[in-house]
């Protein structure tokens, strides 16, 4: 028997759910899913080994709501709760209760969480640690005077940012003196409605700037690693679209640096448990800390394929208490990997979501090196209520090179149809000359969504044939189209024969 | 058998003839093609054209085809040129906004009767965590506005008219 | 653009044509698929770039058929052939004949496949070079006196075995002397209604026996390197069944012997391409030549995953005069990996094989450590003309112990209906606590189909349970199951509300 | 609603009460299970009874379901306790030997009118490059033996009779 837990209750749902059930089997637990009443037929229920209906639709009547997913876990006896990422992962309300219940919560202790949710917070403590931090405020701004002489201090351009914020909202790039007091107006009504927190900072603005961040583990015992970080640049509104490692930025010095920094970082907060170091790095290679995620990352599977590491295994051993199996120099880092986010929105229509059936799928899952953690199936429809990822595409290569044609051949061979999805606008960041040399920052997906996408003519003419055939088999009611192969190859073989000789 | 398709309003002219079992001509304007035509069920299509090998998908409905190429979709009407024309040649008509995906309506920015700029945001609905504005495709003036903050609609639904 | 081909047309079907052709649009080549009658709607031509019909079901007609495939290179100007596995894959004809027509052949030259294709020629050209071979006749033994003088030298027990053979037929061990005659006419029967040809040799028979091989890759330029071995022990009447790299049963020392003596070996003949050269070894680690083969193998995956090196595309650089891009000292294999090779075939009812159409399919895809290489999907009718592989399902672990326990969470993700498959057969070979700890031979499966199966009376009883409901769901028509969801999530929330409250 | 099952030649009898839309109580011998239920389109059906989730496949047939269960597959007949005894209980019954898979006949061992013991091999099919023994599976006398060799089979075909 493994030396964990016996089972375990997955407080989440899409593909990080399935994700982690999957680990689960592999370390002999049993895994319990629970689901909102749209997810009744989720793929996360169906693999799991156990499943509970937990309320409605949305986020607070289920998948938010600690008393019921606290509820199942003690009426089932789970030992454990992995909240994998997003809904509770990072609610210091749920570690407490999990304490208070006597459930092991596979995440960090609540008062490293609690530091690190908050963005002014961390970077005060994260400043007296000695970790570079970008130059700005580290508490809310009080007033637009106190605004003026900040923004003096720093030099323009700055930006402002919401102090509860996240993923781009209350966000406002300030070039101009004169446009100061209006933007921080703006960013406060907008943190306000956002996350019912008015508060807004500011900081200097960086330009061409890089998001690279580092994954951690942190044992019990105080032994804390990092794992190589991956280059998150690639975004589209501040969300990411493609992520790599290694980055192609870096250099070996900086990376182990940054590594360093990164365990620091870790250690001032008495971390435990995979966690991630977001540093925004400038055109010089200066970094600076940016924020860290308290739980494991959307983009952590990248990590997994160069290093060979189960994270999720790694977080479950860590929660049970167990000392790391493997120290700094046991980890090299082999080879390349990249993951492309397939969201369900639409790239020709401004990336609208696509909820929606999914009336069929094909996967690629055959050769070296791919890999394609997703949360769907043919049939499912893909709900409203919650994020439009659909799956994470991960490919891995001896050379950068070899990892992005493997992706593209991959992206060659992923066919989900019925619902709009982002696969088709992967290929152009994976053809397009300045991501293939690696010569990108965050600016990078705007600038290319002003350029003209280069569609191939050829495959119009295809559309416009493959109509053509099948409003013929449609006037002729199919007509000699074996439909259904019914009769035996022998008697058929003949039919076909004149065919071989087509030149 | 002959056939008229259109494709971002132009319009293309196929010529098909049967001529094995599982073989048809295409001509289309100068040019011929060889296709070799394997049906795999659903609606997925094999074919061999000339050689080259396309598997595609092919939905059907009353008035459209909708193509899976390569990862692309693209949408085949069936409608003859006067009725695509139609609203393109005459004058200004009004035009009826429907909601491509299920959300709920987050606010409303204008109200019926209100002047709109061709892209100015109507209202804002939202979907798998995301807000979106919806937007006038043309300049005018809002007939109706049909959904109020708070509503919930389906694929399909009449989201606002724009005379 | 690539420095090998434009062009490569891939000979052969199935899970491996699929393969190669992966590994071709990875390298920005144009893959050319050639496929017979049957085989039309077959996954490797829908994955082709350009596909040609080359005739009938029947191989003779058409994989096998060197006139037509070369036809259609010639047609198609496809600059190289890669032959895969099987078929054509190791005839020399077709090599020379590719010599003729400026056409390159992704192989061996034709006389290293010559010799090798020959059981005695190879050995007695290995024993030349003091490679160890099995004691026994190197050449054909002529009549019965001979058989018995060498019989008598040898000791017993001795196998006898087909000249021309492979797979297991014209095979008899020989325990004592007075079945020795009796068993010699057998084996020259069955090798004269198999091959054509009579010929049988003898050879010692070793006990407890592994069944180990080496994977080398050898260049133009006389830079020959091998990558470790798969241990190919766990075999069915002589057709292996499971493979894993590296093997449990032997030591470092002995590997690098053992690779270096298959340097050796592929040196002596001037061997060019990917190849494998197979040992037995003896339970006393007493390794000796069995035979090369001058291909790429079925179980190639395992070293890949291991090695990160695609052999494939490894060949199609060989063939193109391209350097290795490595050296010996660079290839250090990392963690474990196990393939098991998932057949048409019903493990309940003797291994009969099973064609017919695949109803439904589920393959696992997601997660570390997982590759599943295949050549079917949903709705695909599996001939019966050719030989029954569907899919390799790979794993990879840090651990051997993770490499098994993937393959155990993946196999129970991997549904095949509509026709009997393997899949369930190898939950007991990996759940056996010998095959666990390493300690197998090739006795193992027929000793382990001697054991009682333990299955899971709850299945039954699960089984019982769906078929009620699926009994009850006819007779009441469907009755308030969502057979389809059109209704909106909103209309419908009330009626399933009241489930919540399920104990 | 009460149904009879036959598995490995012995009878199940399950009770079903619908208590909720999609919950099934299933009552069989002493046990009860409590079932929620969802058609998931095909033969799919996602079982969850009580906590425990089981996704398994139903084939339906007009005598038997075809259930696959974690890979393994259950052939339930519904076919009443009378109907499968017949044979077992009465004197031994005359055996159709058909075949499960198509191929071709390699060679035929015996002739009609010859003895068989049970399990000895009758003729020789081949199918996937295999050669399959088709045993009898009885003792007895050959009856019909229906095909020559080079002939070819389809699944179904009857290949012999031993009575």
């Amino acid at each position: 028997m493994n030396k964990t837990f016996r089972k375990i209750l997955v407080a989440n749902r899409g593909e990080i759910a399935v994700r982690i059930i999957r680990t689960c089997r592999e370390m002999g637990i049993i895994s319990v899913a629970v689901y909102s009443d749209v997810d009744r037929r989720a793929l996360h229920v169906r693999v799991a080994d156990e499943a509970y209906l937990i309320g409605a639709a949305k986020p607070s009547a289920s998948y938010l709501n600690i008393d019921k997913i606290i509820g199942v876990a003690k009426k089932c006896r789970a030992q454990a709760i992995h909240p994998g990422y997003g809904f509770l992962a990072e609610n210091p309300n749920l570690v407490k209760r999990c304490e208070k219940e006597g459930i092991v919560f596979i995440g960090p202790p609540s008062k490293a969480m609690e530091i690190m949710g908050s963005k002014t917070a961390s970077r005060a403590q994260m400043a007296k640690a000695d970790v570079p931090i970008i130059p700005g405020t580290l508490e809310p701004i009080e007033n637009e005077k106190k605004l003026e002489a900040e923004a003096e201090k720093i030099g323009y351009p700055v930006i402002l940012k919401a102090s509860a914020g996240g993923g781009g909202k209350g966000l406002r790039l300030v070039k101009k003196k004169k446009e100061l007091v209006s933007s921080f107006r703006l960013a406060r009504s907008e943190a306000e409605s956002s996350f019912d927190d008015p508060s807004v900072y500011i900081e200097k603005y960086i330009q061409k700037p890089h998001h690279i961040e580092v994954q951690i583990l942190a044992d019990h015992s105080g032994n804390i690693v990092y794992l190589g970080e991956r280059e998150c640049s690639i975004q589209r509104r501040y969300q990411k679209v493609l992520e790599e490692t290694p980055s192609p930025f870096l250099d070996e010095n900086i990376r182990h640096e940054m590594g360093r920094e990164a365990v620091k970082v870790a250690a001032t907060v008495d971390y435990r448990n995979a966690g991630t170091v977001e540093f925004v790095v400038d055109k010089n290679k200066k970094f600076y800390f940016l924020e860290m995620n308290t739980r494991l990352q959307v983009e952590h599977p990248v990590t997994e394929m160069v290093t060979g590491i189960d994270l999720v295994k790694c977080q479950i051993e860590i929660a049970a208490g167990l000392p790391l199996a493997f120290r700094q120099e046991d980890i090299k880092p082999n080879g390349y990997s990249l993951q492309c986010r397939i969201y369900a929105e639409d790239p020709d229509n401004d990336f609208m979501p696509s909820p929606g059936k999914i009336l069929h799928l094909r996967a690629p899952s055959g050769g070296l090196g791919i890999r394609d953690d997703n949360g769907i199936y043919e049939g499912y429809e893909v709900p409203m209520e919650y994020d439009p990822l659909l799956s994470k595409l991960v490919t891995w290569g001896q050379t950068r090179a070899e990892a992005i044609h493997r992706m593209l051949r991959a992206i060659s061979e992923y066919k989900i149809y019925g619902i709009r999805t982002t696969v088709p606008f992967f290929k152009r960041i994976l053809r397009h000359p300045q991501f293939f040399a690696g010569d990108y920052n965050t600016h990078f997906i705007p600038s290319m969504q002003k350029e003209i996408d280069g569609d191939e003519p050829k495959d119009e003419l295809i559309a416009l044939i493959a109509a053509g055939i099948k409003s013929y088999c449609e006037s002729k009611g199919g007509l000699g189209f074996r439909k259904k192969q019914k009769t035996s190859h022998w008697k058929t073989q003949g039919r076909w024969e004149s065919l071989k000789r087509r030149p | 058998m002959n056939v008229s398709f259109w494709l971002d309003d132009k319009e293309f002219r196929l010529k098909l003839t049967q001529t094995k079992t599982n073989d048809i001509l295409v001509t289309l304007g100068e040019n011929k093609y060889r296709v070799s035509v394997e049906i795999l069920g659903g609606d997925e299509i094999l074919l061999n054209i000339d050689g080259k090998i396309h598997d595609v998908i092919v939905n059907a409905n009353v008035t459209s085809y909708t193509v899976y190429v390569n990862g692309r979709c693209f949408q085949i009407e069936k409608k003859s040129a006067l009725q695509i024309l139609g609203p393109k040649t005459g004058k200004q008509q009004k035009a009826n906004v429907n909601t491509s995906m299920p959300g709920r309506i987050v606010k409303v920015l204008l109200n019926e009767g209100d002047e709109v700029a061709e892209g100015q945001a109507v209202l804002i609905l939202e979907a798998m965590k995301m807000q979106n504005e919806i937007k006038s495709p043309q300049r005018g003036r809002l007939g109706k506005v049909c959904p109020k903050a708070g509503d919930s609609v389906e694929t399909g639904a009449l989201l606002f008219t724009v005379d």
